[in-house]
C-alpha cells in the first residue's frame, strides 16, 4: 500500500520536486513558482494524512532501506511530529502561493534557483521533523540551513551580510549539534532516537552526558533564536525578501524548537533534564528574559519587519518557557504556541510584504492611511496583531491562556507576571501601527484603494481567518497535543 | 591522573584545542574569508573527534579481508564523509556570500561593511 | 593574481592534455572501485571535477564551457540525484521500503541486487558531485567580464 | 614510539591551524590551511580510516583550496589593518 | 432550578454582529446603513425582551455553544440579573442609534461607517457580557468591548484624542490582563469558571491571602467600573463624540465593568466568602470613598461632559456599594441603580450632546440662559439631574432608598452618612447648572434653537422613562427580586 | 577589546569541553560502547547483505543510504546557492 510509505513520500516528493525545478526552469521560468506550489501542496496533503493516521492508528515507524533500527535510519512519526509537520508544510504551501508576486518583484529573474531552494528548504525542514535518527536530523538541518542562507541573501543590499552572520552562527550551531550527537554516539554506540533513549539512563551522572546536553542545547538554541543567541535573527528577517521572512519566521525557528523538544524529552528523558540537571529550568529563565527583552527591543524599532523580527524573539521565548516549565498544561500551551505563532507571524510578515510590494514603505510611521488604501490586508494585520497581544477569541489568546495557567500550575509567579506583562508590551508596539494606519488621516486626503494582488491577498486573508477559527476551536489542537504531552510527561 | 589523561585521551585534548582555534577564528577575526577558514578548522576538529573515537588499537581499515581481522568502527567514518561534504558545501556558500559582499562593498572587513551598510 | 588564469603557456596546455584524460580515468576507476576499496562517488566526483578544472585552467573557461556548459552541468546534477532517488523509488515500486535495494529484481540474490543498487547510487553521487563542484568553480572563478 | 609520531603530527596540525588563522596574507593562510587539511588526512590514514582520508585529501586539500584561491583572486589578498 | 435551552441569547448577540457586517457592506449608502443600525437595534431588543416571561417565571435560559478551550465553553445563561442588564443595553441602543444619526449628520462627522460598525460590535459584546454563563465567556466579550470602543473614543483623531485613546487602552488592557490572570487562577483552583448562585470559591480550600490577592486582582480587572483609583481613563475618554460618551457611560463599558464586578462578588466569591473574609466591608469603604471624592472632583469641572463623567464615577460606586453590603435590600438597590443610572445618565449626556450640536457649547460657565433657547432639552436635563440627587418620583429615589435601608440593616452608620452627603453633593454640582440655565441672563444674544428631532426625541423619551420608573418601579423590581431570591436562596 | 573578549570566551569554551573529556573512552579502546552496539553488525553483514567488501561503502550507500541522499542534496543545494548568489548573466 502506498499509504505505508507516506513518511518517506513526504520527503521524496520534495527531492524530486527540487531536482526537477532546474529542468523546468530551463523550459519555462514562469512554471517554477506553480511547480513549487504544487510540490508543497502535495507535502501539505501528505502531512495532513499523516496527522490523521497518527491520531487514529497510533505512531508510525518507517524503516528506510528496510533496515531495522538502530542499524538503519528510521522515520518515526508521533503526534508531535505530525502536528509540526502540518504547520511547516502548511506554511510552506501558503507562502509559496504568496511568493509568486512578492518574490517576482523583489528577486526578479531568478525563479529557477529560487524555487529550487524554496522546495529544498521546505523539504529539509520536513525532514528534520519527520526523522527518528539523530544524525539524519543533522543532515536535513544542513539542507534547510544552506537553503535558508541562500534565500536570505537574496534580499536587499544588507541581506548578504545578514546571511553571512547567520551562516557563521548557523555553522557554530550545526557543529555543536554534530558534536553533541558525537558524544552521545561515542557513549552509547547508537544514533537512533528511540534506542538512545533506552541507553542513555546508564550514563546519568557522567560529565560527558552533561557536555553533550550542553552542546545540543546551545546548538539548537541558536537555531531557535533563544534570547542571548538570537543576534542573527533580526538582521536576517529584516533584510531577507518578505516572502522568505514570512516563511522562515513561521517554520524554521519552530523546527528548531521541535528538535529541542525531541532531543530533550524523547532522547534524553524529561525527568533528567528537569530534575537531575535543571537544563530546562535554566532555559525557562532565559526564555523569560527573552520575552521581555524581545518585546522591549521591538518597541524600539521603526522598521516594520525588524519589529516583527524582535517580536519573534519574544514569542519564541513563550514557546520555550512553556516547554521548559514541563508540566502538562504549560507544555500544551508551549506546543500550541508553535501553531499560533506560526499563524500570526507568517500572516503579519505577509502583510508587511504586501505593504512593501505596493508602496515600498518599511517605516511604520509612514503608514498613514494604509487602512483605506489596503483595507483587507490591514484587516488581516489587525487580526494577527490582536492575536499577538492575546485578545480573545484568537489563537494567540488560547496559547497565552495555557501558558499563564501552566506557569501558575508550576507555582512560578514570576513567569505569570512575565507572560501577562509581555502581552501589554506587545500591545504597545502594535498599537503604534494601528494608530498610524487607521487614524490621523483627514477627509481632504483622498486615498485610492490599492489592494495587494489576489495571489498575495488570498493567503493573507486565509491566515487571518485561520487565526480566528483556530482561536474559536482551540480545544481541537489542544486535545491532540495533550495526547502527546500526557504520554511524555509523567 | 593528568598524565594518564594525556596519554590515553590526548586526541580529545587536541581536537578541543583545534576547535577553540577555529572558534577564535570565527568570532575574533574581522575578515570574512578568515572567518571561513576558522569555520572550516572548527568543523574539521569535530571530524577528528569522530574518527579518533572510531579507532581501535590493532584494528585495520574497514575493508573486508579474506582472513578474519579486527576492524575499526566504520560508522563514524560514514558520518564524517557526510559531514565533510556538508563542510565543503558550507564553505562554498560562505565564499560566494563573501564574494557577493565584496562586489557590493569593496571590502571584506566586517566592521567596515557594517559601517557602510548603515 | 588573476582568477582562472588563462594561460597560453604551451607546456601547461600540453601537460594538461595529457593529464586530463589520466585524471578522468582515475576518477572513473575510483568510482567503480568504491565497492571494494577506498573510494566511491564523492571522491570520484571530486577527482573528475578536478580534471575538468585543470582543463579549464589550461584552455580557458570558454573552451571548457563548450564541453560542459552551465546548463548541461545543472542537468547532470539533477540527473545524478534523480538516479539516486529513482533507485529508492524503484524499491518502493517493487514492494520494499525506500532504498531497499534487495527487492529490486536484478542479480540473483538480494546481496547482489544491493551491489548493483550501490553502484547505481554511487554513479548518481559521482555525477552530481562532479557537476556541482565544477559549477561552483565556474561561478567563483568567473571574472567580471565573463572572460 | 608511534605515540610520539602521532603526537608530533597532531601538534603540527595545531601549529598549522594557528598559523593559518594568524597570518595576514590570505593566500598564505589558504596554503597553510591546505597543509592543515593534508596533515589531517595523514592522521586519518594513521587512524585506519582510509575512506575519510581519501575524501579529505580530495575535498579538503583539493576543492576547498581551489575555491579559496579562486575566491581570494576575486576579492582582496590581504587582510586589512585597522 | 429549571433551565431551558434556547438560541435566543446567541441570536441576540448575532443580530448586531450581522448588523455590523451589513453596515460595512452598505458603507457607501448612508441611509440604508443607518437603517440597518436601527433595525438591528429593534430586532435585538425584541429578542431580549422575548426572554422576559421565561425568566420572570423563575427559569433560566441556557445556550452552550462549543468548547473553545477544553472544559471552557462559550456558554450563555440568562438569569434575572443578566437579563436586566441586557434589556437596558439593547433598549438604550435604539435610542442612542437615533440620537447618533442625528448627531453625526448634523456635525457632518467623518468615518461614520466605522462609527456605526464599532458601535454595533460594542453592543454585541455588551449583550454577550450580560448573558455570559462563565467568566471565560465574559472575558472574551470584555476584551472585544475594549477593542471595539477604542476607535469610538479616538473618533476625532486629533492628537489629544489619540493620547486619550492611549490612556483608555492602557487602563483597560491592563485591567484585562489582571482579569485574565484572576480567571486563570480561579480556574486553576476550582476547575471551573461558571457563575453559580452562592459562588464557586467557597470550600475549595484556597488560602486566605491568595483569596484576598485574587479579589484585588479581580477588582483591578474590572477597572471598567472606574472606581478610584482606577478611574482616570473615564474623564479622558470624554474626548469622544457625545453619543459615544452616552454609550460608554450609561450603557456599555462602565456598566459592563460594574456588572462584572457584581458577578464576581456575588457569583464567584459568593456572599458567604465575601462576608467571612471581610472583603465586602473593605470594598464598601473603598467605593464609599470613591463616591465622595468623585463628587468633589465633579464640583471642580467646568466642562459639562467631564462633570458628568465624574458624576458617573460616583454613581457607579453606588451600585458596587449596594452589592458589597450583601443584604437583599442592598443588592436590590445596587441592581436597581444600574437601571436607573442608565436612563438618567444617558438623558444627561444626550442633553450635553444636544447643547454641543445646537450651540457648540461645552462649558458650564457658557450656558447661562440656555433654557430659553432649548427649553425641552433643559427640562430633560433637569429631570436627569433631579434623579441623580435622588429626588422622589424620579428613578434615582428608588435605588437610593434601598441603599439607605441596607446601610441601616448592617448598621454601618458611616456608609449611611456617605450616601446622604453624596446626595447633597449631587445637588451642589447639578443645581447651579439648572439655575443658571433657567434664570441667568446670557452674556449676549443667543441665536440657536433646539437640536434636531432625531436627537431631541430620544432624550425626551429617556427622561420620560426615568420618571416612569420612579413612579412605577414594580416591574424591574420584580425582576431583581428573582435575582436576589436566587442568590439568597442559593446559599 | 573584541579580541580579548574572543580569547576569554575561547578559554571558557576550552575549559568546559576539557571537563567533559574525563569520561570519554580512551583512544583505541575496543571495548568502547561506540564499537560494541551497532557497529559489529555492519562488519558482519556488509558482504552478506550488501554484496560489497568495503564496509564504509556498504553503510554509506545501503544501511545509511538515506543520509547519503541527503548529503548529496546538500551539495546540490550549495551548487544552486552559489549559482544564485554570484552567477552573472552570460552574454
Amino acid at each position: 500500500m502506498i499509504t505505508d510509505h507516506l513518511p518517506i513520500l513526504l520527503i521524496v516528493i520534495g527531492f524530486f520536486g527540487a531536482f526537477f525545478t532546474p529542468i523546468i526552469g530551463m523550459i519555462r521560468k514562469e512554471l517554477c513558482s506553480p511547480w513549487a506550489t504544487f510540490i508543497t501542496m502535495l507535502q501539505f496533503l501528505i502531512s495532513l494524512l499523516l496527522l490523521y493516521n497518527v491520531i487514529t492508528a497510533g505512531n508510525i515507524s518507517y524503516w528506510l532501506g528496510g533496515w531495522q533500527p538502530p542499524w538503519g535510519i528510521e522515520y518515526a512519526v508521533d503526534i508531535l511530529n505530525a502536528f509540526v509537520l502540518v504547520i511547516v508544510a502548511g506554511v510552506c504551501f501558503s507562502v509559496s502561493i504568496y511568493s509568486r508576486k512578492s518574490l517576482g518583484l523583489e528577486v526578479p529573474g531568478k525563479e529557477m534557483p529560487l524555487y529550487t531552494l524554496y522546495i529544498l528548504l521546505s523539504t529539509g525542514m520536513l525532514g528534520i521533523v519527520v526523522t527518528g535518527d539523530i544524525f539524519n536530523l543533522y543532515v536535513f538541518l544542513e539542507i534547510a540551513s544552506l537553503a535558508a542562507y541562500a534565500l536570505i541573501a537574496l534580499g536587499d543590499r544588507q541581506s548578504r551580510m545578514a546571511s553571512f552572520n547567520y551562516m557563521i552562527m548557523g555553522t557554530i550551531s550545526a557543529s555543536f549539534i554534530l558534536m553533541g550527537i558525537g558524544y552521545l554516539y561515542v557513549m552509547t554506540g547508537s544514533l537512533n532516537m528511540a534506542d538512545l533513549s533506552r541507553l542513555i539512563p546508564a550514563l546519568y551522572g557522567s560529565p560527558v552526558l552533561l557536555v553533550a546536553i550542553a552542546m545540543l542545547v546551545v546548538g539548537l538554541s541558536i537555531k531557535t533564536a533563544l534570547f542571548p543567541l538570537h543576534t542573527w535573527l533580526p538582521d536576517a528577517y529584516t533584510h531577507a525578501p518578505s516572502a522568505i521572512s514570512a516563511l522562515l519566521a513561521g517554520t524554521f525557528t519552530k523546527v528548531g524548537i521541535y528538535a529541542l523538544i525531541r532531543v530533550m524529552f524523547t532522547v534524553i528523558s524529561p525527568s533528567y533534564v528537569i530534575e537531575t540537571v535543571p537544563v530546562m529550568s535554566m532555559l525557562t529563565w532565559l526564555a523569560a528574559i527573552g520575552i521581555l527583552a524581545g518585546s522591549v527591543l521591538a518597541i524600539a524599532q521603526y522598521d516594520i519587519k525588524r519589529m516583527l523580527a524582535y517580536s519573534s524573539v519574544s514569542q519564541i521565548g513563550y514557546i520555550i518557557l512553556g516547554v521548559g516549565l514541563a508540566n502538562n498544561i504549560a507544555m500544551t500551551g508551549g506546543i500550541l504556541h508553535i501553531l499560533s505563532h506560526s499563524l500570526m507571524k507568517v500572516g503579519l510578515f505577509m502583510v508587511a510584504g504586501a505593504i512593501i510590494y505596493r508602496t515600498g514603505i518599511k517605516n511604520i510611521y509612514q503608514l498613514k492611511g494604509m487602512g483605506k488604501k489596503m483595507p483587507y490586508t490591514m484587516g488581516a494585520f489587525v487580526v494577527g496583531a490582536l492575536s499577538m497581544i492575546g485578545i480573545p477569541p484568537t489563537i494567540g489568546f488560547a496559547s497565552k491562556f495555557y501558558l499563564a495557567w501552566g506557569a501558575l500550575e508550576a507555582g512560578n509567579w514570576v513567569f505569570v507576571v512575565v507572560i501577562l506583562l509581555s502581552s501589554l508590551l506587545t500591545a504597545v508596539y502594535f498599537w503604534r501601527i494601528f494608530e498610524n494606519v487607521y487614524f490621523g488621516v483627514h477627509e481632504t486626503e483622498e486615498i485610492k484603494k490599492d489592494e495587494a494582488p489576489l495571489s498575495m491577498l488570498l493567503p493573507i486573508i486565509a491566515f487571518a481567518v485561520l487565526i480566528l477559527l483556530a482561536g474559536l476551536f482551540a480545544s481541537l489542537p489542544i486535545e491532540v497535543i495533550k495526547i502527546w504531552v500526557t504520554g511524555v510527561l509523567p | 591522573m593528568v598524565l594518564e589523561l594525556i596519554f590515553t585521551k590526548y586526541n580529545y585534548i587536541i581536537y578541543i584545542t583545534l576547535m577553540t582555534i577555529g572558534f577564535y577564528g570565527m568570532i575574533g577575526k574581522r575578515n570574512l574569508i578568515k572567518k571561513l577558514i576558522g569555520m572550516s578548522i572548527f568543523q574539521y576538529s569535530i571530524f577528528l573527534f569522530y574518527v579518533s573515537a572510531a579507532d581501535v588499537s590493532g584494528g585495520t581499515a574497514p575493508i573486508l579481508l579474506k582472513e578474519p581481522a579486527v576492524y575499526v568502527n566504520p560508522l563514524p567514518h560514514v558520518l564524517i564523509l557526510t559531514a565533510i561534504v556538508v563542510a565543503v558545501s558550507t564553505l562554498a556558500v560562505g565564499l560566494s556570500l563573501a564574494i557577493r559582499i565584496y562586489r557590493e562593498f569593496g571590502t571584506l572587513d566586517e566592521d567596515k561593511i557594517l559601517e557602510l551598510s548603515k | 593574481m588573476k582568477a582562472a588564469p588563462v594561460s597560453n603557456d604551451i607546456i601547461l596546455r600540453t601537460g594538461a592534455s595529457i593529464m586530463v584524460p589520466v585524471i578522468l580515468l582515475w576518477g572513473l576507476y575510483v568510482l567503480i572501485h568504491g565497492a571494494i576499496g577506498p573510494g566511491g562517488g564523492f571522491q570520484a566526483g571530486v577527482i573528475l571535477a578536478a580534471g575538468f578544472i585543470l582543463y579549464t585552467t589550461a584552455f580557458g573557461l570558454k573552451e571548457a564551457k563548450k564541453i560542459l556548459s552551465v546548463k548541461l552541468l545543472m542537468v547532470i546534477a539533477s540527473t545524478g540525484l534523480f538516479i539516486y532517488a529513482g533507485v529508492g523509488m524503484l524499491a518502493i515500486i517493487f514492494g520494499g521500503n525506500f532504498l531497499e535495494y534487495g527487492v529490486i529484481p536484478i542479480g540473483r540474490t538480494p546481496a547482489e541486487a544491493s551491489k548493483y543498487g550501490i553502484e547505481m547510487v554511487e554513479l548518481g553521487i559521482g555525477l552530481t558531485v562532479m557537476s556541482i563542484m565544477l559549477s561552483i568553480f565556474y561561478d567563483i572563478a568567473l571574472k567580471e567580464k565573463g572572460e | 614510539m608511534i605515540l610520539i609520531v602521532d603526537l608530533l603530527m597532531l601538534l603540527l596540525v595545531i601549529v598549522l591551524a594557528i598559523a593559518s588563522i594568524m597570518v595576514k596574507d590570505l593566500l598564505e593562510s589558504t596554503v597553510l590551511f591546505a597543509g592543515f587539511s593534508f596533515m589531517m588526512a595523514v592522521i586519518w590514514v594513521e587512524m585506519n580510516s582510509v575512506d575519510v582520508a581519501f575524501t579529505e585529501a580530495a575535498v579538503g586539500a583539493g576543492v576547498s583550496t581551489i575555491l579559496l584561491v579562486a575566491a581570494i583572486a576575486c576579492t582582496k589578498r590581504y587582510e586589512e589593518e585597522k | 432550578m429549571e433551565t431551558i435551552t434556547s438560541f435566543n441569547p446567541g441570536l441576540a448577540i448575532l443580530v448586531s454582529l450581522f448588523g455590523a457586517l451589513m453596515i460595512l457592506v452598505f458603507s457607501k449608502r448612508p441611509n440604508i446603513r443607518d437603517g440597518v443600525s436601527v433595525l438591528a437595534g429593534i430586532i435585538k431588543f425584541g429578542i431580549v425582551a422575548s426572554m422576559i416571561p421565561v425568566v420572570m417565571s423563575g427559569k433560566l435560559i441556557e445556550l452552550k455553544l462549543w468548547d473553545v478551550l477544553p472544559n471552557l465553553p462559550i456558554m450563555f445563561r440568562v438569569d434575572a440579573f443578566g437579563l436586566l442588564f441586557g434589556l437596558i443595553a439593547s433598549f438604550l441602543w435604539i435610542f442612542t442609534t437615533f440620537y447618533s444619526i442625528g448627531y453625526m449628520r448634523t456635525l457632518k462627522e467623518h468615518a461614520q461607517t466605522r462609527f456605526f460598525f464599532c458601535f454595533a460590535i460594542a453592543l454585541s459584546s455588551a449583550i454577550g457580557i450580560a448573558f455570559s454563563a462563565n467568566l471565560f465567556t465574559l472575558f472574551i466579550f470584555f476584551e472585544i468591548l475594549t477593542i471595539s470602543t477604542y476607535p469610538l473614543v479616538v473618533h476625532i483623531e486629533t492628537p489629544e484624542a489619540m493620547k486619550a485613546g492611549r490612556k483608555y487602552l492602557l487602563y483597560l488592557l491592563t485591567s484585562g490582563v489582571f482579569l485574565l490572570f484572576s480567571i486563570i487562577a480561579v480556574y486553576h483552583y476550582t476547575g471551573t469558571t461558571d457563575f453559580a448562585f452562592g459562588g464557586i470559591i467557597a470550600g475549595k480550600g484556597i488560602p486566605k491571602n491568595i483569596l484576598i490577592l485574587l479579589f484585588v486582582t479581580f477588582m483591578i480587572g474590572s477597572a471598567k467600573a472606574a472606581f478610584m483609583p482606577l478611574h482616570s481613563w473615564l474623564p479622558s475618554a470624554m474626548i469622544a463624540p457625545t453619543p459615544v460618551s452616552a454609550l460608554l457611560h450609561a450603557v456599555a463599558v462602565v456598566k459592563a465593568g460594574v456588572f462584572t464586578a457584581t458577578r464576581i462578588i456575588l457569583y464567584i466569591f459568593g456572599i458567604d466568602v465575601m462576608s467571612e473574609t471581610g472583603l465586602a466591608l473593605a470594598m464598601a469603604y473603598v467605593v464609599a470613598f470613591t463616591i465622595i471624592v468623585a463628587s468633589l472632583f465633579a464640583l471642580m469641572q467646568d466642562n459639562l461632559k467631564k462633570r458628568l463623567a465624574y458624576s458617573t464615577i460616583s454613581q457607579l460606586s453606588y451600585i458596587i456599594l449596594g452589592v458589597a453590603m450583601l443584604t437583599p435590600a442592598g443588592i436590590t438597590g445596587g441592581m436597581m441603580h444600574i437601571l436607573n443610572h442608565a436612563f438618567m445618565k444617558i438623558t444627561l449626556f444626550f442633553c450635553a450632546g444636544a447643547f454641543i450640536v445646537a450651540s457648540g457649547k461645552e462649558k458650564i460657565s457658557e450656558m447661562n440662559g440656555i433654557a430659553k433657547q432649548m427649553p425641552f432639552t433643559m427640562i430633560a436635563f433637569s429631570i436627569g439631574a433631579l434623579g441623580m440627587a435622588g429626588t422622589p418620583i424620579t428613578a434615582g429615589f428608588i435605588s437610593k432608598w434601598y441603599l439607605l435601608i441596607a446601610s441601616m440593616e448592617i448598621s454601618q452608620i458611616p456608609l449611611l452618612l456617605v450616601l446622604l452627603a453624596s446626595s447633597l453633593l449631587n445637588v451642589a454640582y447639578f443645581f447651579p447648572i439648572i439655575i443658571n440655565a433657567f434664570f441667568k441672563k446670557p452674556d449676549r444674544v443667543l441665536s440657536y434653537k433646539e437640536a434636531p428631532l432625531f436627537m431631541l426625541v430620544p432624550l425626551l423619551l429617556t427622561a420620560l422613562i426615568s420618571i416612569i420608573i420612579g413612579i412605577m418601579p414594580d416591574k424591574p423590581l420584580a425582576l431583581i427580586a428573582i435575582a436576589v431570591q436566587n442568590l439568597i436562596g442559593g446559599t | 577589546m573584541r579580541r580579548y573578549l574572543a580569547i576569554l570566551s575561547c578559554i571558557i569554551f576550552w575549559a568546559i569541553l576539557v571537563y567533559g573529556v574525563s569520561d570519554l573512552p580512551a583512544l583505541g579502546d575496543p571495548e568502547a560502547p561506540a564499537n560494541k552496539h551497532v557497529a559489529p553488525r555492519y562488519v558482519e553483514g556488509s558482504y552478506k547483505e550488501s554484496g560489497v567488501p568495503n564496509i564504509v561503502t556498504a553503510i554509506l550507500a545501503n544501511y545509511r543510504g538515506y543520509d547519503t541522499l541527503g548529503e548529496t542534496t546538500v551539495i546540490f543545494t550549495a551548487g544552486i546557492t552559489v549559482m544564485v548568489l554570484i552567477r552573472r548573466k552570460e552574454k
